[in-house]
């Protein structure tokens, strides 16, 4: 079946963002297609490049990269989500005139359209949220 | 049919909205803090109980909470195979959080 | 006029509060637009639709809102087109000085 | 093949966190791609809807402004939770027009009755 998984879970608290990453994993493994996971709200801050996780404990960032790296993954944070919590790829950087980019290159940055897009086109979606 | 997934602690209106809203033969996947409505006689697991759903917890999050070992009867442990296979067979999820 | 600084990159107004209409002028003028009285029609729509609903419209709901308010002739998107060539929705805000779309649409 | 329907739900008040824009967002969003969800206002949604709201002084916009706008985007029924509205005292008086109120029972055949859920 084809997924569209939406992760609003921030990966920096609680276990929202890291359970959607093994989720899409065992659905890839379960032989089903994931055409797309879309990043809203806190879930953005997966894609933040900058971000630094202790060691001995998983990096969520890496382990969305990782899995976007094996599979094909197609990662997009939500621009407006993004740009107000500092997640900026060289694109909207320099739209917005600031030094940083901060997005790490397994993500991109795209409108709600393509979560339109995405849940349109899905047998199955699903939605990961964390405590808000 | 509908998968809910729970994500938030017993104490959360949440929760309550969720077993309100449940219907026959919908299915229940605790997550996260979620997992503490499975603790064995708590109230949350009485309650959930009571709605005649299936009951599920997911197994790493249980067991980090300590709840693995202590956990009602009538809820099952999955794994994240697991948990594919639930959206498998429930077409759609609402997520409590 | 406005010095050039006033504005960002893609021509936006950085401050909202530096609209006037003469401000409206040098927008569209930087766009290859004289303004003329329709424009201004639509102008004042969607200075209307931000003060009503503190947003910026999609083309969707402009097209609407001008029917609703201008009538049937006016709310369709060839003549919002042929006014504001391209994205009216995008463009009008502009130039009438609503908040720069965050490209979410 | 006919696209899916989607029934959003919205479960948060408006300005305590971001999840209540980010749910209007995306329903705006899907809306202005020809493809307008059911929106249900469960729990603490229904707190969206009241009037009044001036959220200048909080420096963002007004959340009840910008749902005004949903029947230009071609959603002209809102769909809210009544046990919810009567626990916060709330009446049909105070929800905007095309707000519907509705039971449990109701609300379970939404739940059931879309292809897809986006739960906010």
């Amino acid at each position: 079946m084809n997924y569209a998984l939406l992760v609003l879970a921030s990966p920096f608290s609680g276990t929202g963002s890291l359970t959607a990453a093994r989720f899409a994993e065992a659905a890839l493994g379960r032989g089903h297609h994931i055409a797309r996971v879309f990043f809203l709200d806190q879930g953005v801050g997966a894609g933040m490049a900058t971000a630094v996780s202790p060691q001995g404990e998983a990096d969520p960032v890496a382990r969305w990269a990782d899995l976007a790296a094996r599979h094909d993954l197609e990662l997009v944070l939500c621009v407006s989500s993004a740009l107000k919590r500092g997640l900026l790829d060289d694109t909207e950087a320099a739209r917005y005139e600031r030094e940083a980019h901060t997005v790490h290159p397994a993500f991109e940055i795209g409108g709600l359209g393509l979560l339109v897009e995405a849940t349109a086109q899905a047998d199955r979606v699903v939605t990961f949220g964390g405590s808000a | 049919m509908v998968l809910h997934t729970v994500n938030c602690p017993p104490s959360h209106p949440a929760l309550g909205q969720c077993l309100r809203l449940l219907a026959p033969g919908d299915a229940l996947l605790l997550l996260g803090d979620g997992v503490y409505a499975a603790l064995a006689g708590s109230r949350a697991a009485a309650e959930l109980a009571a709605s005649g759903a299936a009951l599920h917890v997911l197994d790493v999050d249980a067991r980090a909470a300590g709840v693995l070992e202590r956990l009602a009867d009538g809820v099952s442990v999955c794994d994240d195979e697991g948990f594919v296979a639930l959206t498998e067979r429930y077409p759609r999820q609402q997520a409590w959080y | 006029m406005l010095p050039d600084s006033a504005f960002d990159k893609e021509g936006f107004l950085r401050e909202l509060d530096d609209w006037s209409p003469a401000v409206a002028e040098q927008l569209a003028a930087a766009e290859g637009i004289a303004l003329g009285a329709a424009h201004w029609e639509v102008i004042e729509l969607l200075r209307d639709y931000y003060r009503q609903f503190e947003s910026s419209p999609a083309m969707r709901p402009l097209v609407k809102y001008c029917a609703l308010k201008l009538g049937p002739d006016k709310g369709k998107s060839i003549y919002l087109m042929s006014l504001f060539p391209g994205s009216p929705a995008k463009l009008g805000s502009k130039i009438a000085g609503l908040p720069k779309p965050d490209n979410c649409l | 093949m006919s696209a899916p329907s989607v029934l959003l739900v919205t479960r948060h008040a408006p300005y305590g966190a971001s999840l209540a824009r980010s749910a209007l967002d995306a329903a705006l969003a899907a809306a202005a791609f020809d493809r307008p969800p059911t929106l249900l206002f469960l729990g603490d949604g229904v707190l969206q809807l009241l009037p009044g709201q001036d959220a200048s002084g909080i420096g963002t916009r007004s959340h009840r402004r910008v749902l005004d706008s949903l029947p230009l985007y071609g959603i002209d029924t809102l769909y809210v939770d009544s046990q919810a509205l009567a626990g916060h005292d709330l009446t049909a008086a105070d929800l905007p027009p095309g707000a519907r109120p509705v039971d449990d029972a109701a609300i379970r055949a939404l739940l059931a009755g879309h292809d897809h859920i986006l739960g906010f």
